[in-house]
């Protein structure tokens, strides 16, 4: 049935397309055509629909299975309050197979015949990167949970915003103080030789060199490595620190092969958790990292302090104090990461309240309702901490969490500011027209 | 007029001499026959003269020019054609396709003239009536038949056939004789063959070779005599 | 470190991915010079191994022993069923047509890949090693007061490491063994030599090809069982060691296992070595160049036959 | 050309023009996409369905084009159509390489020789990742995909250039099959040295072959970039020497439709089964597997043999 009637309404749509693409005045004039209006009034009992861009299969799978759970949760607690805009949230969830090429055709899916109202959450850079073009072209508000810095760099475009995790350039940058004046100037860095790692490599060789430090070695082993033993004789024997980063299905062998590489008599090492996202780091043969650092986003294990928030989030999810399934304590999470997504439906709730968006035709509004938002304080909506937006790179910036392994447990040791995370804006997408 | 004759032509595979040092001259427009027991390095000297493989000594001089350093399909473009000894046509074409790829190399795109030359072709072979079939579909002896047409379609100077007549029944072998004799009308032709009887009938020179030497040399009724012939040849084959 | 530990303990690690790359591409070898097909599910059947594996060790769970001792021999049996049946309902029924296996084995592979992250999952799960300790190893230097042990700073591997080489070892041996001097293995070779010549003398060909088939699964799952302590389960593992073993057979020359081993040996050692002297991607480039050179100008492979 | 082929050929374009009024906004993108993804698979198709040669390693022409295309409009601000020819020209030189070098050798170690280059120019992606962005590629952004005022972002340009590069390469290989040469290199998949023995240059035949094959991939993979605005090394991967294999053999190795149909196919049967369970490759897995097992030819193949024995 939805064939013909889309069918029929097929030249009306394709007009106002061309209308569309006209200017922004009649993106306005459309708005009030009455034609318009009874279609969004009809609409309006109906769901809000967010379409979820997911890593189900591929290499983004782990990840992807937990950025599904969180997201059910958050979409659950929000419909058990109503929902937004007094209708209900509903996900359609397309698998992208971690992969460009059908990142961007599920973007299509999402925009031109799931008929959603917004896109949202994906991590893998090459797929928000494939993704990224469609979404532009289609309207379609799309709401990446990638920690990538491709969003502020300015590559992508203004339907494209990351309200809910920071971005990789601010956390590596924000890192390089406590690097340098906890743990030692001279660093040897391991990092993935793709983008990803190459923007470690670049960003905090640069800070570090900022606050004092010095890498003096860089190690890039090559994507699909599975052994890693054979690398780490580059590591240079003067190094202070060793500053570690992989990511992929190997990241346990990397850990547990550096650790057999040094014996007991290693340098200090700092990481990112993204080589141990998942994994649990009492498994045999990581005994070593105890006293060794790590970045996280939001931290794995509960903490002293535990926020209020920081344990409803928990619950809901469904995650343990040790940051394991609740049902199964061998099933770890990716705690560092995943929270964003929970705070991006926050955000998209909150535009679309602001901008009372009401269906498609509302969705440049809702693009700046969320542009014009600033300080996000840290709340049940936020549970990883306060955040301010930059409304000009579409780009949130956070705290930033460090802990210490000590007894088997990730123990936050420093916490950055906000302000830490800060680099001057490279881009402003509010001056590109909707 | 001569228009093959290698010299001095030697082929080894690894440590095993297929063919030593053969002088061999063929005339213009006659059926000339190369026989000897198996082994004995026929289909090795054919193959060294059409350039299956590269030669391990001597020369090959066609027309006059020496074409030993040429590829195979620089020799056929010269006016060598070639029919295989196990049936090798293109089982999934035509018929009509199978010699017109033959035709056209030389007469390029000329459809027309093309058509009308494979149609020749398929005529003298009989072949006619089943130019839209498979090749794969035809039976044994029309395979062999097509394997003829598509070096007559070639329009060759020299028509080199190894073992044409294997695997025919009987009438099909008259038959095939019947075509040769008009065939060494149009072409020259170096025919390997088994068969006694076509041997004798048809070919107005014979070469024997033994032992990748050549034996003797001469008209069959020299040849059926030849002493040396008998003992390692007919002696071996009565 | 200096060039010298530093190459031994590239040669070290090389040795360890030379050893499964052989039992992975042996498996491969076997099934492609006895059956003549391209089996590009083969890297699934490694990635079953390691996933059977775990799931073994931790249902057993009493000591890490016990429950990679079990997995080693249970894994391969497993592992091997699946695959005779694949060729049961699949391959066999294809007449083992060279093109239309390699499309059914593309789906094979999906469907592995894809039932694997139905049940276990796309997380890489770690198999605890029966025993593992880090061994550290001494360097001889030569200096003005003569010969010096010295204790080079990272030079040093595990005691499972070197398990592996040696299983692999003792593997291979006992495989060659099987094919020289068993009935079975002399079935083996009949069939290679000649198909229709082994089923006129009374050899049941269909059942030959299914136990062939099976047992170069198995080895592939064995190679699995092996580094899965080293490395973990994951469902996209497979990928990496069908690209290896497939060169190694290759680069061997078609059908023959000596040549396969020496090529698997070859493709290890050198990935472990070139790395030591080139940045790492560059290193893999170059790797990857080598093996397409000597493919091109010795198309038979290292040990096979110029045709 | 017959007249009945040459109806086919403009009922199938016919199709897809219509196409693009009938189906809804959706399916236009998809179509699209489709039938850039055909143009690979039409280049592969020469080479593995007509020549009867296997090659591993074609995801390398596909890349070759997309950064022939993208690295100049990024890095040199060229224009759309000189980084089009750029694209081409790239492709043509890459496979002339690989054509040369690869095809001293012939079968399995074709096969083997054609992976590895594709693997090395995959590495080779991440390595220069100072200029490609390695895995994450970059983004061609939609000012440069302007050409004369045209914007080939907007979904009914870029239906009807996707289907001029599809018509265009898809009468390129129909024509070509129905030239002398084209015959040849049907003959040269058929029997080889049957055809050497005919008097034609094999070699020459099999070069030309894949220079032509990779440079219509080549074409494809600048399409795309083109088209959809994005650059990454997730094209130049070995999966994606893998797909125009699936496809052409899905739809028919050395038929004319083929490709389209076998790509389209194994589109759709993504989308649909992505919809019906999230399992959806183990359903992709065992559609290959029953196609394989009850459908060898492929669907066009299948067709020809069965109905119109004529189909090209």
């Amino acid at each position: 049935m939805s064939q013909f009637t889309k069918n029929y309404v097929l030249p009306t749509r394709r007009n106002a397309l061309k209308l569309l693409s006209g200017g922004g005045l009649a993106l306005a004039a459309s708005s009030t055509m009455p034609g318009v209006t009874r279609f969004a009034q009809a609409q309006s009992s109906e769901p809000i629909r967010i379409g979820f861009q997911i890593h189900r299969t591929g290499i983004g799978a782990a990840y992807g299975r937990w950025y599904d759970r969180t997201t059910q949760a958050a979409v659950k607690r929000m419909n058990d309050a109503g929902g937004i805009n007094g209708r209900m949230v509903e996900i359609i969830a397309e698998d992208d197979g971690t992969d460009p090429k059908r990142g961007a055709e599920v973007v299509e899916k999402f925009a031109t015949q799931q008929q959603c109202d917004v896109a949202f959450g994906t991590l893998f850079s090459h797929v928000v990167i494939g993704s990224a073009p469609r979404a532009g072209e289609l309207k379609i508000p799309y709401f990446v949970v990638s920690e990538g810095h491709h969003v502020a760099s300015g590559i992508l475009n203004r339907y494209t915003l990351q309200p809910g995790i920071t971005d990789v350039k601010s956390q590596v940058e924000a890192m390089a103080p406590f690097v340098s004046t906890n743990l030692g100037k001279k660093v040897a860095m391991i990092y993935p030789d793709f983008a990803f790692g190459h923007d470690h490599r670049d960003y905090f060789t640069a800070a570090l060199a900022k606050n004092g430090g010095e890498v003096i070695a860089q190690i890039a082993i090559p994507p699909t490595e599975t052994s890693f033993t054979k690398y780490f004789p580059k590591i240079p024997q003067q190094t202070e620190v060793l500053y570690h980063v992989m990511v992929g299905p190997a990241v346990l062998t990397f850990v547990k092969e550096l650790g057999e590489f040094f014996g007991s008599n290693h340098p200090e090492i700092f990481g990112f958790i993204d080589s141990l996202e998942a994994v649990d780091i009492q498994s045999p043969g990581l005994e070593f990292l105890e006293g060794t650092y790590f970045w996280e986003g939001n931290p794995r294990y509960v903490q002293n302090n535990q926020t209020s928030h920081d344990k409803m989030y928990r619950t809901a999810v469904g995650v343990d104090e040790s940051g394991a399934s609740v049902s199964d304590s061998r099933d770890i999470s990716t705690y560092a990461h995943m929270f964003g997504c929970w705070e991006t439906l926050n955000i998209i709730k909150a535009g679309m309240e602001m901008s009372d968006y009401q269906g498609p035709q509302h969705r440049s509004r809702l693009i700046e309702a969320v542009e014009d938002m600033t300080d996000i304080p840290l709340s049940d909506d936020h549970p990883q901490g306060a955040k301010i937006f930059n409304g000009k790179t579409h780009q949130v910036f956070g705290h930033q969490y460090i802990s210490k392994v000590e007894n088997g447990r990730m123990v936050l040791a420093h916490t950055t500011s906000i302000e830490d995370t800060f680099y001057p804006d490279e881009t402003d997408y509010t001056t590109q027209p909707f | 007029m001569t228009l093959l004759s290698t010299r001095q032509l030697s082929k080894s595979f690894g440590g095993l001499q297929a063919l030593r040092n053969v002088d061999f001259d063929l005339e213009r427009g006659r059926i000339r026959a190369l026989i000897g027991p198996n082994g004995a390095g026929k289909s090795t000297f054919v193959g060294a003269v059409c350039g299956r493989f590269r030669v391990t000594s001597g020369n090959v001089i066609f027309n006059g020019n020496d074409i030993t350093r040429l590829p195979a399909h620089h020799r056929i473009g010269l006016g060598i054609a070639y029919s295989f000894q196990i049936t090798s046509v293109f089982d999934r074409l035509t018929v009509h396709e199978n010699v017109a790829l033959g035709v056209r190399r030389h007469l390029k795109a000329n459809q027309e003239r093309v058509n009308k030359q494979v149609c020749a072709a398929l005529d003298k072979t009989g072949l006619r009536n089943r130019a839209d079939q498979l090749a794969g579909d035809l039976s044994y002896g029309h395979q062999r038949l097509l394997e003829i047409a598509m070096g007559l379609g070639q329009n060759p100077q020299l028509f080199i056939m190894d073992e044409p007549t294997q695997g025919l029944a009987e009438s099909e072998v008259d038959a095939f004789q019947d075509l040769l004799q008009t065939l060494c009308q149009e072409t020259t032709i170096l025919l390997i063959e088994h068969n006694m009887k076509v041997v004798m009938d048809c070919a107005d020179d014979i070469t024997v070779l033994n032992f990748g030497e050549v034996l003797a040399e001469g008209p069959p009724a020299k040849i059926q005599k030849n002493e040396k012939v008998q003992h390692a040849y007919f002696g071996t084959q009565t | 470190m200096d060039f010298g530990p530093h190459l031994f303990l590239a040669i070290l690690e090389g040795a360890v991915t030379a050893a499964v790359i052989s039992l992975t591409a042996v498996g491969l070898s076997l099934v492609f010079g006895i059956m003549r097909v391209v089996n590009v599910a083969h890297g699934e059947f490694f990635m079953l191994g390691a996933v059977v594996a775990w799931w073994i060790a931790t249902s057993i769970g009493i000591h890490p022993a016990l429950g990679f001792t079990a997995a080693l021999i249970i894994a391969p049996i497993a592992v091997g069923a699946i695959a005779a049946l694949s060729d049961r309902l699949v391959l066999s029924r294809l007449e083992y047509d060279p093109e239309r296996t390699i499309v059914a084995t593309i789906g094979l592979l999906y469907v592995f890949q894809q039932a694997t992250l139905m049940t276990f999952g796309p997380d890489a799960r770690p198999v605890e090693p029966p025993f593992n300790h880090r061994l550290a190893i001494p360097w001889i230097e030569i200096s003005e007061s003569g010969l010096n042990l010295t204790w080079p700073w990272g030079l040093a591997t595990t005691s499972y490491k070197l398990f592996v080489i040696g299983a692999a070892c003792i593997i291979v041996a006992a495989l060659w063994v099987f094919l020289q001097r068993t009935r079975f293995g002399l079935i083996m070779r009949a069939t290679q030599l000649d198909r229709e010549m082994a089923t006129a003398f009374g050899i049941p060909v269909r059942r030959v090809y299914s136990v062939v088939f099976a047992l170069g699964a198995a080895l592939a799952a064995l190679g699995a069982v092996l580094i899965v302590p080293v490395q973990q389960a994951h469902y996209l593992m497979g990928g990496d060691p069908l690209l290896l073993s497939f060169i190694a057979v290759i680069i061997g020359g078609l059908g023959s296992l000596p040549g396969t081993i020496l090529a698997g040996v070859i493709i290890g050692m050198s990935d472990g070595i070139i790395s030591v002297f080139f940045s790492p991607t560059l290193a893999k480039i170059l790797a990857t160049l080598l093996v397409a050179l000597v493919l091109i100008f010795r198309p038979q492979g290292l040990l096979g036959r110029a045709p | 050309m017959t007249v009945r082929e040459g109806l086919l050929h403009f009922v199938l374009l016919g199709i897809l023009v219509l196409l693009f009024f009938v189906v809804s906004d959706y399916h236009d993108g998809n179509w699209a996409r489709i039938m850039v993804l055909a143009v690979y698979a039409v280049g592969y198709n020469l080479l593995f369905g007509y020549t009867g040669l296997l090659s591993l390693g074609h995801a390398l022409f596909f890349a070759t084009g997309m950064y022939g295309l993208a690295l100049p409009i990024q890095h040199l601000g060229f224009a759309p159509v000189p980084a089009f020819l750029s694209a081409l020209v790239c492709a043509a030189v890459v496979s002339s390489a690989v054509g040369f070098l690869a095809l001293r050798t012939s079968g399995v170690a074709f096969m083997i020789v054609t992976l590895m280059f594709a693997q090395a120019g995959f590495l080779l992606s991440l390595y220069a990742g100072r200029y490609t962005r390695g895995d994450e590629g970059f983004v061609i952004p939609q000012s440069a995909r302007i050409i004369a005022g045209i914007d080939f972002s907007d979904p009914t340009i870029r239906y009807f250039a996707a289907f001029f590069v599809f018509a265009a390469a898809y009468l390129l290989i129909a024509w070509l099959i129905r030239t002398p040469f084209g015959k040849c290199l049907v003959a040269i998949r058929e029997n080889e040295d049957r055809a050497r023995m005919l008097g034609y240059d094999v070699h020459f035949h099999k070069l030309v072959a894949v220079i032509l094959s990779g440079t219509v991939s080549g074409a494809a993979g600048a399409a795309y970039a083109f088209l959809f605005g994005y650059a990454g090394a997730t094209f130049a991967s070995v999966q994606y020497s893998i797909l125009p294999l699936l496809w052409v053999l899905l739809g028919g190795a050395g038929t004319t439709i083929g490709p389209l149909i076998g790509t389209a196919f194994a589109f759709y049967l993504i989308d649909f089964s992505s919809d019906l369970t999230t399992a959806h490759l183990l359903v992709v897995g065992l559609a290959i597997v029953l196609l394989t097992l009850f459908a060898p030819l492929g669907l066009a193949g299948e067709v020809r043999k069965r109905i119109v024995g004529w189909l090209p």
